[in-house]
């Protein structure tokens, strides 16, 4: 197994401008590539075998200004799973969707988007909310986003330990 | 007054709603209405003279009980239907053809069930035929009216062998005189059987000739359908009432093998009965053209009327020609108020409409006791015939029938609710909002039906009063009435007393309801979803795959369907193959054919 | 506990009330964690059948509302929609510090802290979470506030629809939601 | 037809009422104690049926409302016309297709009214109900008509009354074996019970037809519910188990008929329905069938007892 | 009261003046037409000695009751078919006037070998015609059989004058039944086959398709109905009285004609073309009309043709217009063609329905008679296939119709908009023709009593003594 692995991280660091490698488990590796080469990428680990896009994701790198995009690819008859990383301009973050390779990206980067903004070209239902019914705020897993205010300006507090039911209308039951 | 006259004025009327028709099509059909409305009155003062001979031309009448009781049935769906007529004109392509139609088609019926000779028989029996065909085009499917002719024309074919093989035995046209010919010669009376029946059976769609009935009926003009249905349907009743009282067909068979007392010929016609109520039923169940839907049920109750009327006894006789009337009028209404539907909506698919009872309740209504009675419920009509004929079996013992019967019935509350539920109930779509209730000329014939149906429901006494004189008239034994109270061997029924009490637990149920507190009246789109928030009344709609269950039970098809259609590829292959062997462009083809005929006839001479 | 103690309900209420204590039919909504606990509460260990109660299929067929745990703003929505769906008398119990003030979700984007500014609640059963005995003795307590009178959440809702309805708006800015997914 | 029939018939109404909602209560705690469970107090069905009552309703058109009160009207008057121990409210209309096709009537209206609320869960349910039905009644119904073409007669009390004094040996179902186990069997269908109650199924399709009925319609579901109870389990126990000589005989019958199908469909799981179907036109059609045929042509069981 | 000579003579006589006078050879035509069909309803049926010598030696017309129909017939057909195609007869005009004498000829001549002249008359005219078209190959297919044909019927006349010593109608009729079957096979034989070919008996009509599926309005209902039907009566008359068969011949004559007439009836089941569904129905009809001959029922024949031969004249022309007016005649390119020319569609309806057997229409009485017939003689398994191929018939002619009348795919209510373009199909004229032949149809079918007193003039024909169906008989004894 470990075999099959190495053979394909091989093969893709031959191919690909893999700016690093990091080898997750043994089923698991990761790979960082510009952000110029991801379709690139993707598509070749769609030819030898990746069909599955499992998820798209973000992290948040705020020290480095900084979004990181993860693409976990698996490949069903070696079990095996890549997660292709690249990094995106935390300002305007803005990237090209893949839904070209994957047409089940539509999702993944439309949930990307509103939980932490990143746009994606070409994709026009990527801007239409998902899992957030209502949202009135700059997207919730930003690191800069404070849950607490957030909390405390839309959900009321109980203020007192003593009452048992609430006040109705500012009259005492 | 003579029945001669009566034909004549009604072919008058006819020719100039024709006429009429040609200058304002409009006005040609309701011209369709008052002939039809004439029809039924003149009908109904022959009453008097019945007994009457008549002759014209080539064509001799005999005006008998059951001929009138046949008309008046077919006279009443024709009167109701016709209130339909002046909305179609628009959407026929031959509306003056279609009027004129109409009502030949019914002095073909009326003709027919008159008849004294087979000849006559056989005419207005292919005028309804022809005529209808030509209707059944100006709907939406050629091919039905194809399928229906073809249907029709093997019945017809094969009855008129029959009718001419009797006149060559016994040297008489006359129906009643002539079969007499044929006792003393079981083989002769077994083909004629068969052969004669056929029509009627390829009429009222029993089994094997099932196929037209669904295809003609679901896609006739919406005006033609109930009397496709309702009328045109019953003429095979009248031909099995010929083969049992004419014919006399438990004379003729009295010396075959029997079961439960039922000479084999008449059983094996009677499991064909039960087959097609059980094909019928699950059809039905599957469709999802309410048209269509109503069709199949018509297979079915077919297939009730004429095990009854096999059956040519006091109960199940009875039940059998109550169950042509009270058919009869409940697939009219049923027909015209899905007619209705689809004038205002346009469809008649069931997937594709729902809540319509909030738009035209009225029609619901109508539509509600019309299955009632279709599904033999009391207090209806159809509960009191299908009465009659299961106690009729249950009399005979005839427990295969008897289950096809059970599985009809039960199964026909599967098929009637399909459309209640839903075309008129269920979640209203936003593109039938707009949908208006039937106009009052189009409730006019709803009323009646109505009326009637409860009537026959309340009181089956109206009709069974004639229904004894048929039975009379045949020879057998009267079923009884002793008030509202039907009394047979093995059971008695008071219907009036059955909806007095039925009304009484409606009304108790009534004062607890109205006693409670009053209801809050909430939208339809506030049903329960799991707490999901649904804004699309499509989507709450349960209409399509209504019996999913039963259709996965049911998915294997039948082999029957496309036997015609087979039948038809081989006559196509060998017509290719006879045109490709004889019709060479080439002379040496055909010269070969003359020295091989030559050779052939040459050696069959000699030898 | 309770507040107030005026009874001015007339021999019919009062008969009404008697059927509504021994009968309740709940419609137990899993939005959190507490669901676990009421299998045992209903089955051969607890039987909640004793008291009249049985768990009923849709929120027009049952009288209380469980609210098992927390809410977020999507699942509020829901339980306001169900609420409303009820008929009356209905009532809302409500399990564990969550409903009451949020728990430890205190300072979630996506959960609300004090239940009872949107729905009124009858009854909140403390703990995180309470145990069966916790639940069946909420339950008694429930009947006998029934049994007075004094279970009049659902009137508080009908008298102070506004108060509600504001609350609600206020945090959710549309309780029936119109979206892609919904329409 | 008199003002005292109809003073008997609603003697019957409310003596079935209260006799059949009593014996739910009790088969509750039966089920309770299967369960190992303290279970409900007895008289249970009735808190809930009038606290149902009491409660607020909603309606979603005239169809709602009318369909349950035809329902509940209709089973109404095929209760007037069961007969009870000899007992009927207006004789000679114990006829048995009467009965099971004016029993019809309350499931239309039943159906109607649920379809009627919109909620495609109701349909769905019963959609399944009519077949449920097309599944158990056409097994029943050829055992019905062998019961008929023996004695000669579609009277429920007549052959009720043909069935007493000879004691045990003299019912239908032991009379005749086959039929007896088929109506059984049917029994469970009619009532809904286990395994056959997919068409309520409460966690799969939210009870189905019940689903949008509160308050008041829910009570009228309830009385409705256990009216229909008393019509098909006293029909079954007039046909086969030799209805009963006097009332209380009648009634102990009664109790243990319908607690032993209660205690049987509590340890049953549950049919899909068209394993329903499988099930009841595998077994109980053949069973039917067959007996059909031996009274029929061999005529055992019809007269005497062997 | 006149002479049946006139009837050939005539157009023998106009046709050399029409040579002369090419400019008016139309009108010639006409007037030779036109005085034929009145000359038609006046002769008496008996036997006219031409040339002086008597019969046997001499050649004579006989004119019996069964020629009597045939020759007002196809008269009459002759002069509708040249007034409804005045404007196509133009250089056809000789031609058509010899063959009118040669059909004559035919129909009226009691000799042998006079038939076999007045038939190369009529043939060499039909080649002629045929080659109108331009469709020479089916022309040369067609004069090929034809003369293989001929020259069979004349081998077997050489044979029977071998035998006989006589050619003269009557005279072999009454000498023949002294030889023995043998003797007389090869001969009836050479004779069936060579008049088959123009009967169009099946395995030797291969050159019918090519001629008339391209014939025109004229041409076609002339082939169809006019030669056909003389054809038919021809054959009626040498298989009925002059020739006697052997049980043996009748029985594989009678097989022939059965499969010409099943195999037809399918063939046309298959077309699509509405000249090819007719021209197929023709041989079946033929088929069945020889079938009629050979078992005897020669009323029941004769009626048949009538009907047969009305009803294609009118399908024919309409089916010829179809060609000349829409250069298509597949019947579903033409969908909804009635819609705009409704008199036409019904006129085409009428006769389609009487082909079939509709009752109150003529064929209807043909099918009748043919049962009453066919159970008459015992025979119980021709009336059988008679009903099984009435019902295939019935299924394409109601397909064909239902396709003319009703536009509009399957699954559409059929609206006007879905037609074919609008184009006048007959002239005012020629519908009006249509229509009154198609109301004869009607009449002849519902006036029974009057067709059989006028086909039959109270006598057997060619002494067929079988029943046929007369009003009274339906009346029982009333």
């Amino acid at each position: 197994m470990m075999n099959s692995m190495n053979n394909i991280m091989k093969q893709v660091d031959d191919v690909l401008n893999v700016l690093n490698k990091e080898v997750i488990s043994n089923r698991q590796f990761a790979i960082d590539i510009n952000k110029g080469d991801v379709h690139q990428a993707l598509t070749y680990l769609k030819s030898i075998g990746f069909t599955q896009l499992s998820i798209i994701t973000c992290v948040d790198l705020i020290a480095d200004n900084k979004f990181q995009l993860i693409y976990i690819l698996n490949n069903w008859e070696l079990g095996l799973f890549v997660i292709v990383r690249t990094d995106i301009d935390r300002d305007n973050p803005s990237y090209v969707t893949v839904v070209n390779i994957f047409p089940g990206a539509k999702y993944y980067e439309r949930e990307v988007h509103e939980f932490f903004g990143v746009t994606f070209e070409g994709n026009d239902s990527s801007f239409k909310p998902l899992l957030l019914e209502i949202w009135d705020d700059i997207p919730p897993l930003r690191k800069d986003f404070d849950p607490q205010v957030y909390s405390d300006r839309k959900f009321e507090k109980r203020d007192s330990d003593k009452i048992y039911r609430s006040k109705i209308g500012g009259v005492k039951l | 007054m003579t029945f001669i006259t009566v034909l004549i004025t009604l072919l008058a009327l006819s020719v100039v709603t024709y006429l009429v028709s040609l200058i304002n099509n409009k006005l040609g059909a309701y011209f369709t209405i008052v002939t039809s409305l004439v029809t039924l009155l003149l009908l109904f003062l022959l009453k008097n003279s019945i007994g009457q001979l008549a002759s014209i031309s080539l064509f001799t009448f005999k005006l008998t009980t059951v001929g009138w009781y046949f008309s008046m049935v077919m006279v009443v769906v024709y009167f109701t239907s016709a209130f339909l007529n002046p909305f179609w004109m628009k959407k026929m392509i031959y509306p003056a053809a279609y009027n004129l139609f109409y009502l030949v088609s019914l002095i073909g019926t009326i003709g027919m069930f008159f008849a004294r000779d087979f000849i006559t028989l056989f005419i207005f029996w292919e005028t309804v035929v022809w005529t209808s065909t030509f209707i059944i085009q100006m709907g939406k499917s050629r091919k039905s009216s194809y399928v229906y002719y073809v249907v029709s024309a093997i019945g017809s074919m094969v009855t008129l062998f029959a009718m001419m093989l009797v006149y060559q035995v016994s040297g008489t046209l006359e129906i009643s005189v002539a079969f007499n010919a044929l006792t003393g010669q079981p083989v002769l009376a077994l083909i004629v059987f068969f052969t004669f029946l056929l029509a009627g059976l390829s009429k009222i769609g029993i089994f094997p000739f099932h196929v037209w009935l669904p295809m003609a009926h679901g896609s006739a003009p919406h005006t033609f359908s109930p009397v496709l249905s309702g009328g045109l349907v019953k003429m095979g009743a009248f031909i099995a009432y010929i083969s049992v009282s004419a014919f006399a067909a438990y004379e003729a068979f009295s010396s075959s093998f029997t079961i439960m007392g039922i000479p084999a010929p008449i059983y094996i016609i009677m499991v064909l009965g039960a087959i097609s109520i059980v094909v019928g039923t699950v059809m039905a169940i599957r469709q999802d053209d309410a048209k269509k839907l109503l069709a199949y049920s018509s297979v079915a109750n077919g297939g009730y009327i004429l095990i009854g009327i096999l059956l040519f006894d006091q109960l199940a006789f009875a039940g059998g020609m109550l169950h042509l009337v009270s058919h009869a009028i409940a697939s009219a209404t049923a027909f015209i108020t899905i007619a209705i539907v689809a004038h205002r909506t346009g469809t008649t698919k069931m997937s594709k409409l729902g809540g319509m009872i909030h738009k035209m309740p009225i029609t619901y209504t109508v539509y509600l006791i019309a299955i009632i009675s279709m599904a033999g419920i009391p207090p209806m009509g159809g509960f009191v015939s299908k009465w009659l004929i299961l106690q009729g079996l249950a009399d005979h013992g005839l427990l295969f029938i008897a289950a096809a019967a059970f599985f009809g019935s039960i199964g026909s509350f599967m098929y009637v609710f399909r459309p209640l539920s839903a075309v008129f109930l269920g979640q209203l779509a936003p593109k039938h909002e707009n949908v208006k209730e039937a106009s009052i000329m189009m409730q006019i014939p709803m009323y009646l039906l109505t009326i009637a149906t409860l009537l026959i429901g309340v009181f089956p006494k109206i009709i069974l009063k004639v229904i004894a004189g048929i039975q009379a008239e045949a020879g057998i034994q009267e079923i009884v009435m002793v008030g509202n109270t039907i009394v047979v061997a093995n059971g008695v029924l008071d219907t009036f007393r059955v909806f007095v009490v039925f009304g009484y637990g409606f009304l108790i149920a009534l004062v607890i309801f109205i006693l409670r507190r009053k209801s809050r009246r909430v939208t339809l789109m506030d049903t329960y979803t799991s707490a999901e928030f649904v804004h699309t009344p499509e989507l709450l709609h349960y209409s399509s795959n209504f019996y999913a269950p039963f259709e996965r039970l049911t998915k294997k098809p039948y082999p029957v369907l496309n036997l015609y259609e087979k039948v038809s590829i081989k006559i196509k292959e060998i017509g290719h193959m006879a045109e490709s062997l004889f019709s060479s462009p080439k002379p040496a083809v055909t010269i070969f054919w003359i020295i091989i005929v030559f050779a052939i006839f040459f050696l069959g001479g000699v030898l | 506990m309770v507040l107030e103690n005026q009874d001015n309900r007339n021999l019919w209420e009062k008969i009404g009330d008697y059927f509504s204590a021994n009968s309740i039919w709940m419609k137990w909504y899993c939005t959190g964690c507490g669901a676990i606990e009421l299998p045992p509460t209903m089955t051969s260990r607890f039987d909640m059948e004793r008291l009249g109660m049985g768990p009923m299929a849709t929120p027009r067929q049952a009288d209380v509302m469980l609210i098992t745990g927390y809410l977020s703003t999507k699942t509020l929505r829901r339980v306001i929609y169900s609420y409303e769906q009820m008929q009356d008398p209905k009532y809302i119990v409500a399990f564990g510090s969550c409903t009451i003030n949020g728990g430890v979700y205190y300072d979630s984007y996506a959960t609300i802290n004090q239940l009872d500014k949107y729905i009124p609640v009858d009854l909140y059963i403390a703990g995180c979470m309470p145990r069966p005995e916790a639940v069946m003795n909420a339950f008694a307590d429930l009947i006998s506030m029934i049994k007075k009178g004094q279970a009049n959440g659902w009137r508080h809702y009908q008298e102070n629809y506004e108060w509600y309805k504001k609350n609600q708006l206020d945090s959710l800015e549309e309780v029936i939601i119109h979206d892609e997914f919904h329409e | 037809m008199t003002v005292m029939n109809f003073v008997y018939g609603f003697i019957i109404l409310l003596a079935a009422f209260i006799f059949q909602t009593t014996i739910t209560g009790f088969n509750r705690k039966v089920t309770a104690r299967i369960q190992k469970r303290y279970g409900p107090r007895w008289y249970q069905q009735f808190l809930d049926i009038f606290k149902a009552l009491r409660k607020s309703s909603i309606t979603h058109g005239w169809i709602f409302d009318f369909g349950v009160i035809m329902a509940l009207g209709g089973i109404m008057a095929t209760v007037i016309f069961i007969p009870v121990a000899g007992f009927e409210a207006f004789p000679n209309m114990d006829n048995v297709y009467i009965i099971s096709y004016l029993l019809a009537i309350g499931m239309l209206g039943m159906a109607m009214s649920a379809a009627g609320s919109g909620n495609p869960w109701a349909s769905i349910g019963v959609s399944r109900a009519l077949t449920n039905m097309l599944a158990y009644d056409i097994p029943l119904m050829i055992v019905i008509f062998t019961l008929i073409f023996a004695f000669d007669t579609a009277s429920v009390s007549e052959i009720a009354a043909m069935q007493q004094g000879m004691g045990i040996l003299g019912w239908n179902a032991i009379r005749m074996p086959l039929g007896g186990i088929v109506a059984f069997i049917a029994l469970f269908g009619m009532l809904g019970k286990k395994p056959f109650d997919s068409f309520i199924a409460p966690a799969e399709i939210a009870s189905g037809p019940m689903v949008e009925y509160g308050g008041k319609h829910l009570g009228f579901m309830f009385i409705l519910h256990e009216l229909m109870t008393f019509i098909e389990v006293s029909l079954i126990l007039n046909l086969f188990f030799g209805g009963g000589s006097s009332i209380l005989v009648y009634a102990i019958k009664y109790a243990i008929l319908y607690t032993l199908v209660n205690i049987i469909s509590q340890v049953m799981p549950r049919y899909k329905i068209d394993q329903a179907v499988k099930f009841f036109y595998r077994v109980p059609l053949v069973f039917a069938i067959i007996q059909g045929l031996v009274v029929i042509f061999l005529g055992w069981g019809v007269s005497v007892w062997f | 009261m006149n002479n049946p000579v006139l009837l050939i003579i005539i157009p023998l006589l106009l046709a050399f003046v029409s040579v002369i006078i090419k400019k008016a050879g139309k009108w010639i035509l006409l007037l030779g037409v036109l005085i034929n069909t009145v000359l038609a309803f006046f002769i008496t049926t008996g036997e006219t000695i031409i040339g002086g010598f008597l019969p046997p030696a001499g050649i004579n017309l006989v004119v019996t009751q069964f020629t009597l129909v045939g020759v007002i017939l196809i008269n009459s057909l002759m002069l509708l078919t040249i007034i409804m195609s005045i404007d196509l007869v133009g250089k056809y005009s000789v031609i058509l006037l010899t063959a009118l004498a040669g059909i004559n000829g035919m129909l009226l001549t009691g000799d042998l070998f006079n038939l076999f002249i007045f038939m190369e008359i009529t043939v060499i005219a039909a080649y002629i015609l045929s080659a109108q078209a331009k469709k020479y190959h089916h022309t040369i297919t067609y004069l090929i059989i034809g003369s293989v044909g001929s020259t069979f019927y004349l081998l077997g006349i050489i044979l029977l004058y071998h035998l006989t010593g006589s050619l003269n109608m009557a005279d072999v009729a009454a000498k023949l039944p002294l030889l023995t079957t043998k003797e007389l096979l090869v001969p009836i034989l050479l004779i069936f086959i060579g008049i088959g070919v123009e009967v169009k008996l099946l395995p030797v009509s291969g050159w019918v398709k090519g001629v008339y599926a391209h014939a025109n309005r004229l041409i076609a209902p002339l082939f169809a109905s006019i030669i056909a039907g003389t054809a038919l009566f021809v054959f009626g008359k040498l298989f009925v009285s002059v020739l006697p068969l052997s049980d043996t011949l009748t029985m594989l004559i009678l097989v022939m004609s059965v499969m010409t007439f099943v195999f037809g009836e399918f063939a046309a089941f298959k077309q699509k073309q509405v000249k090819e569904i007719l021209l197929f129905s023709s041989i079946g009809q033929a088929g069945l009309i020889t079938a009629l001959f050979i078992s005897g029922l020669v009323y029941a024949a004769v009626i048949l043709i009538i009907s047969n031969v009305v009803s294609k004249l009118i399908m024919f022309t309409i089916a010829g217009a179809f060609t000349e007016k829409y250069q298509t005649d597949n019947y579903h390119s033409l969908s909804g063609v009635f819609v705009h020319n409704k008199i036409t569609g019904i006129a085409f309806t009428i006769a389609a329905l009487s082909m079939t057997g509709i009752p109150l229409l003529i064929g209807f009485y043909a099918k009748l008679n043919i049962l009453i017939g066919f159970f008459h003689a015992g025979n119980y398994v021709l009336p059988v296939i008679v009903l099984l191929m009435t019902i295939v018939e019935g299924a394409y002619i109601i397909k064909l119709l239902l396709a003319l009348w009703a536009p509009g795919k399957e699954g559409q209510v059929s609206l006007e908009s879905f037609a074919v373009e609008k184009k006048q199909l007959l002239s005012v004229k020629n519908t009006a023709i249509c229509l009154i032949v198609a109301l004869v149809l009607i009449v002849g079918g519902t006036l029974i009593d009057t067709t059989s007193k006028i086909v039959t003039n109270g006598q057997p024909l060619l002494g067929d003594e079988s029943p046929y169906f007369i009003i009274s008989q339906s009346k029982g004894g009333e």
